[in-house]
């Protein structure tokens, strides 16, 4: 079967370093950034992002509307 | 013109609604006023101009009802009397905060608080200073009859939109409650909503794309802006200051005395010029109209030619500030009132006169 | 298995599942970090905008955190006093029965000081959708008990721990709304988490729906977190919510 | 000309739609005219009054305290308003339930049997209009014509088979007024 | 006299308040002056003193319970800040009807509307002239210092009893945020039932036998009566006017202009009179303490003696209605002070005292 | 058979079953004829001379008709304020908890205008008594709508009826109030039939035991009429009251 | 056995004539006088006295407190 | 003597109760002072400040635009505070997230690395202290002594154990200031 694969966009200006993305996803794609961004906080990074299976999980806990979804179908594939 | 009709001044309010085509009505009940919420209901509005009535909840529901369809661009109008216009203040504070045109009624009863249900005037400095928080002003009507209490509400409304402010109509137990003769002005038609889009749609919410959406408000969390914002409401207020006073005079030109009376207490003024007359009295009686902006420069200069202004208020003693204010030292002023929902006759006001300047 | 495709080409390539929906605005949301505000701002405007209405939304932002709410949704919208949304609501829908209209309220805003505006719009019927967010405190004024606050839960004006001989148990609000006929849907929701986030936004379309078919007031209520007035973490507040919130506000449809 | 009317009576015994009556009429003759009545909390046992004023010029106050015609109809309002009667003005009252009948000398009294009648008319509701009747008989401040055209103008449509029997009831008042002193 | 401590203003006043042996507070969070229910709740106040201290659901049942409990002869206060106190305006005017003593705190914010959080004085009028409905006066106290914020208290409620009548500290968010050093009164005893009874048992409803038995009411149908209340609030009024104004004054010997200025802006308008002697400009300054009764007969005199007077506050001009009633003409009166939550400092103060008299 | 005693000689001679309680003053009643307030009134009284605590007791007025009740009630009263009634009384009852402390309120006063406060005192659990006299109607005013009038029912703000999608529909507060934890007690009585009056005086019994007992709060609702509001004989609108409220507003026992 | 019975005052000063007294006598003692009382009203008065057997469903009724009730058991009896 | 000072930072790094405790030091040693913070709603993004005034005089306005001392700790803060020091005045700075350093020539610039050291001394309770040592050092306002009784007043009895670190904090930061123009 295709597995999908997937890759995120963090605005990181946005991000406030809440975590809660970090927590949300299934396959510790994100992390936190140790340098802080122009508000103080040290926003979201996907530093696993191979492992992203754009299950949106992040996105959609994300109060602040940082992250951007891309979704990958390979269109062929041995079975 | 229409028909003259025999009506009470809460009716003639009531239906001079109606006819000026005013898209809702909210209020709660309270004598002295609650022909107006009755009236409209008997009448049914919303068949005959699809007119909203709406019987709130509490005062505070009625007020607030009232900012949202004004801040959506509607012509809203709510009544109450003094207990239910002091629950009032916070939203009517709001409304002249976030700039939203309405007119409102406050037929006056005897204070403070329950008090009683007979006619007063003193509600006056919580209408015309200030009862909300913070620097505003209401536009203040004063009628004095019946045939006044019909006609400022197309009168209020002009001003409302013009300036886009709340406006109050500032009446009493007794106008409200008396029948008069009443001229009314044809129907008109209510704004249809592209109407409303094409006047007030830069302002009010009634749905628009993200580019041109409006936001009604009144907070500032910014000082600075919320200075600027208090600073283009006082430019407004000096400049309706300039243009919207309205007074009427009477037997001013030779006078000796000055009156100075609004609404029920003018009337009741003007059978004291009559009085003084035949005393031998020459009594002159300024009657604003509109209580804000205050006839301050006509009082002023009337009073270079006469001895002494009595204010004449059914209260303890409210407009008195203002006609001092005006009057500025130049002769006594003084007051006279019964209050407590007594009501002075024209002989009690001309005793007081001659008590205060001529014995 | 599958081909080994960078994120940079997933970006370039892959469909766009997620952004931010054109219904918020660009402004940087002026709520603490990990404050489900945040969550429950963003459905609302993506349920408005998969119903392409945005243009026909009005929405009214309460006195609370959420007092912001018109910087952030990118529609018409309408402050209202403290506690007085419904009202507000209703002297808009009333006058334009056709658009939809919506009051956004905290639980201090809906079930303290607008407790009597609230039971009445339901009361009568108002066709408009009520999102509730029971964050059980007093976000914006620096974390007050709240009609909603836990028994034993901290505050600044409980600050040993709220007692319930004192001050009474925190209050269901959305059970009692339920009662009223005029009420056709009261639900319970939470956004803590990706499949509750999306459970609560098909709730907040089902309201929607429901006014657009004008069957009466829907309320959703969205128990969340205030990180601030909690004095934790987001993910621990988050946790903290889980165990103790939901066993005193159970998730789900509580009527309709 | 100026007429002061003061009307006191029970709730119920048709005193606001009387003065409303009178004052329409006056409109009918283009007079100037207010009604003000006393208000209060509905019923709880009080009594009811109207002052009405005609008039050819404008009317400034709608309240007085003194009036050239009182029409009373019960007892609590001649202890109220027997007083109020100018010198050389008129007292009308209905003598049932009256235990007190007025006593001033300075004032031109009459009294009008309208409840008695009205029952004979076999209608309560006639009351009012035969005391009104009895008013105009002593000072006919309105034409007849014009009482009439008020009628029509202050009852609702509905209600306009009415007229033929409040103006029978009004003649029955002109008839019966009695003058006492 | 205890020791020393560094307070908030806010905090002192609920210190104060547990010290003054006061029974109850009742109130409603609302920025800027949260921090009065929070310290007292911190305090455990109950435990001290028995004190009762009760968040309520709104402002207005803050109000009336305080209403209760001053019916029943209970020391209580209340505090919130701009729109809560238009809320409470209906509970006021009752409180002021039904002669109830109690002590009320508005730490102003800028309004109108939802407005700002930050400090302001544009509630004048609501306090000063009547915010509620019908005629009825609040004694105001004006803090100028957290001490003050603590001292007033003791004072409010000592004439909140003499006369029952309401008492407001018109206080803003600068003085109610803001840390000095503040020495508090001893803790008085709470009055023991017994006690209230003795003292206040012929008028507040403690429970009764029949025969003398009390009734705490605002209402009276008949005008008559209604009146003759209405007369007895006013004497009482006249003998506090009389009695108890309470002013200071900074300068005032030899100075050519008077500023007038009350609460935060008077602290301010003490730098300007240094400032103004650096200029060789010679200011005094009049600052009341009670905003009702007025300084007026003060303030006349001072007027004698100066070119001009400016009426400095934090609002777009409300006292200088109040100085130029007491000026009456003499000399110009004019205002100057930002506003909206902005706050003027010292030398824009001179500098607008330069431009209205002597540029 | 029994002995033939004159009238005369048995109000003489024959003990005394009935009299007006010491209680209420001997002012005659402002309420129209037939009203049910009165009978409100008097039995909750003698509830209170019943038990002896009538010097312990404060009522609170409410504004409606009964605004003056504490011209009959012969006891210490306050008047409060529209729809404040349980606010005043929370700030009487906290600091004389061993006082008994009740309100007495019509149906818009507690229903409409003051809901807010009722439901608040009720969910804090005060501990005190609510007279809760429901007549459909506002009274006082002259007969406008309540949120408890009848559909269909015609008042002076409702002249064709009331329209439940207009208005909503007749509001159950007290089942709504006895959700609440705080709340122990929450009863419907009625007082137009002496049976009615007996059972209603037991539970305004019960209830001021309750408060003796520190329980918390109880309510208790009288369906009554308004003669004048709903334009009828006294004889007539209590049949009207049997046969169109009670349906709505089933007596008996809602909560404890 | 005994029968008990009964007697009432009207307060006819008080009474309002609302006639409510008169519909719950459940031996139709009451009946409302022809003669008004001071404030207009038909007050109640026991017309057939004899009836009353002291249930006291009158002045429970009664919403103006106008009916005082006694009553009278018999002392001896013949069975 | 009047020492007029502005620190400001984010909410959070300790900027009111450093503003506290030198207040309390002020009353200490028998000074006037006044404490004034921002003020706003809680977090949601702004900086935090306070304006600390100690004098030996009675102390009128709270509210300055222009400080003798400004003690700056995040950028924002710089941006909005550096012009408002008086020439010849002090400002004194954490370089850490500093992104522009003051530019002015007329006033005496200090830093201190306080986040630096406070995480050497792994305890970030420590920042303010340090920060405020190093500001003791530039301008010693008020006396060590009476800063430890001030200290002490200002912290809650049960935080009493943590005043020896605060005090070793405030020597770190008395040392590790640096003057930089
Ligand atoms: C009339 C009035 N009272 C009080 C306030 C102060 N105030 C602002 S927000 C708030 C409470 C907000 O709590 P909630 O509704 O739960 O919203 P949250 O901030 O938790 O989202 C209060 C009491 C006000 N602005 N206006
Ligand atoms: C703030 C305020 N709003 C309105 C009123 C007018 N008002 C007096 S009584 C009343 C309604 C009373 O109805 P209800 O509570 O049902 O009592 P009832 O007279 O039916 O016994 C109203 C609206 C008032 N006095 N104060
Ligand atoms: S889309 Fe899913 S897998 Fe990818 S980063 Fe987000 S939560 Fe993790
Ligand atoms: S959830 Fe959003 S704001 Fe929070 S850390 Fe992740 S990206 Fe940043
Ligand atoms: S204070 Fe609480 S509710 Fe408000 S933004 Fe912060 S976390 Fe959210
Ligand atoms: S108006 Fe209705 S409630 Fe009021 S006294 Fe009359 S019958 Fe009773
Ligand atoms: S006591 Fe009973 S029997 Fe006697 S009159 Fe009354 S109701 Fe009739
Ligand atoms: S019930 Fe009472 S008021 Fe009514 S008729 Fe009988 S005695 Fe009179
Ligand atoms: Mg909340
Ligand atoms: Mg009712």
């Amino acid at each position: 079967m295709a597995k999908i694969k997937g890759a995120i966009v963090v605005d990181t200006e946005r991000c406030k370093g809440c975590n809660l993305c970090v927590v949300a996803c299934p396959t510790d794609v994100i992390a936190l950034n140790k340098l802080v961004n122009g508000k103080g906080f040290n926003p979201a990074f996907p530093e696993n992002h191979g492992a992203c299976i754009a299950c949106m999980s992040c996105s959609l806990v994300c109060p602040d509307m940082c992250i951007t979804v891309y979704r990958y179908k390979p269109q062929k594939e041995t079975v | 013109m229409e028909e003259i009709k025999l009506m009470k001044g809460n009716e003639a309010f009531a239906e001079a609604v109606i006819r000026e085509g005013v898209d809702a009505y909210f209020g709660y009940p309270i004598t002295p006023q609650s022909e107006v919420i009755e009236y409209l209901m008997l009448e049914e509005p919303y068949k005959r101009t699809g007119m909203v009535v709406l019987q709130a909840e509490s005062e505070i529901g009625a007020i607030h009802m009232v900012y949202g369809a004004a801040g959506a661009g509607k012509k809203a109008v709510t009544s109450s009397s003094s207990p239910g216009i002091s629950l009032k203040q916070e939203g009517i504070s709001y409304m002249a905060g976030s700039e939203l045109p309405c007119v409102m009624l406050n037929v006056v009863r005897g204070g403070p608080g329950l008090g009683t249900i007979q006619p007063s005037q003193a509600d006056y400095f919580q209408t015309v200073k200030g009862g909300g928080h913070g620097d505003y002003k209401l536009i203040v009507l004063a009628p004095a009859s019946v045939q006044e209490m019909a006609d400022f509400v197309e009168d209020g409304f002009k001003m409302a939109f013009k300036y886009r402010t709340p406006v109050m109509l500032l009446s009493d137990g007794l106008i409200g409650q008396m029948m008069e003769k009443v001229q009314l002005k044809p129907q008109k038609a209510r704004l249809s909503n592209e109407e409303i889009r094409e006047k007030y749609g830069s302002w009010a919410t009634i749905g628009h794309k993200p580019e041109e959406r409006t936001i009604i408000t009144s907070l500032e969390l910014k000082s600075e802006r919320q200075e600027k914002h208090n600073h283009k409401l006082q430019a407004k207020y000096r400049e309706i200051e300039k243009k919207e006073v309205r007074l009427e005079k009477f037997n001013c030109e030779n006078a000796d005395y000055l009156l100075v009376a609004y609404g029920s207490s003018a009337r009741i003024c003007q059978k004291t010029i009559q009085l003084g007359k035949e005393k031998g009295i020459n009594i002159g009686l300024i009657r604003p109209i509109t209580l804000w902006p205050f006839p301050s420069d006509e009082i002023n200069k009337a009073a270079d030619k006469v001895k002494g202004v009595l204010s004449v208020e059914l209260s303890a003693g409210q407009m008195v500030d203002d006609v001092r204010l005006a009057v500025n030292g130049k002769v006594p002023v003084e007051h006279y009132g019964r209050f407590g929902g007594m009501i002075h006759s024209p002989d009690e006001v001309l005793e007081a006169l001659e008590k205060n300047f001529i014995k | 298995m599958s081909e080994n495709i960078t994120p940079e080409e997933i970006i370039k390539k892959g469909t766009l599942v997620f952004e931010k929906t054109k219904l918020m605005t660009d402004a940087h949301l002026s709520y603490c970090p990990g404050c489900g505000h945040g969550v429950a701002h963003r459905i609302t405007m993506e349920v408005l905008e998969e119903m392409g209405v945005g243009d026909q939304a009005i929405g009214i932002a309460p006195v609370g955190c959420s007092v912001l709410a018109y910087d952030f949704m990118n529609i018409d919208m309408q402050q209202a006093a403290h506690g007085r949304a419904p009202a507000v609501a209703t002297g808009i829908k009333r006058l334009y029965p056709e658009k939809y209209v919506f009051t956004y309220q905290g639980d201090g805003d809906l079930a303290a000081i607008g407790t009597n505006e609230t039971i009445h719009a339901c009361n009568r019927g108002e066709n408009i959708v009520i999102i509730f967010v029971n964050n059980g405190i007093y976000g914006m004024t620096g974390g007050q008990m709240a009609p909603t606050t836990l028994e034993g839960m901290v505050s600044s004006t409980s600050p040993y721990g709220r007692d319930l001989g004192m001050t009474g148990h925190p209050i269901k609000i959305t059970e009692m709304l339920a009662m009223l006929p005029g009420v056709c849907y009261a639900t319970r929701h939470a956004v803590h988490k990706p499949g509750l986030v999306r459970k609560t936004k098909k709730a907040i379309k089902k309201a929607f729906e429901n006014q657009r078919d004008k069957k009466g007031t829907s309320i959703i209520e969205i128990v969340s977190n205030c990180n601030s007035g909690w004095k934790m973490t987001p993910v621990k507040s988050n946790e903290w919510l889980e165990e103790n919130m939901l066993p005193v506000f159970p998730l789900g449809d509580i009527k309709g | 000309m100026t007429e002061e009317i003061i009307i006191a009576g029970f709730g119920g015994q048709g005193v606001l739609s009387m003065g409303k009556i009178l004052a329409y009429s006056g409109i009918m003759q283009d007079q100037e005219v207010s009604w003000m009545p006393s208000y209060g909390p509905e019923m709880r046992g009080g009594t009811a009054n109207v002052t009405v004023i005609l008039s050819d010029e404008k009317i400034s106050s709608p309240v007085l305290r003194n009036f050239d015609t009182a029409i009373v109809l019960n007892q609590p309002s001649m202890n109220k308003f027997e007083e109020t009667v100018k010198p050389g003005g008129i007292l009308l009252y209905d003598p049932n339930g009256i235990l007190h009948p007025p006593t001033r000398k300075d004032i031109r009294i009459y009294k009008i049997e309208g409840a008695l009648e009205a029952s004979r008319m076999k209608s309560s509701k006639t009351f009012n209009m035969i005391v009104l009747g009895a008013y105009l008989k002593i000072n006919p401040v309105v034409k007849m014509e014009n009482v009439l055209k008020g009628l029509k103008k202050s009852l609702p449509e509905r209600h306009h088979h009415l007229i033929p029997l409040n103006e029978e009831a009004i003649k029955v008042g002109l008839e019966k007024v009695e003058k006492v002193s």
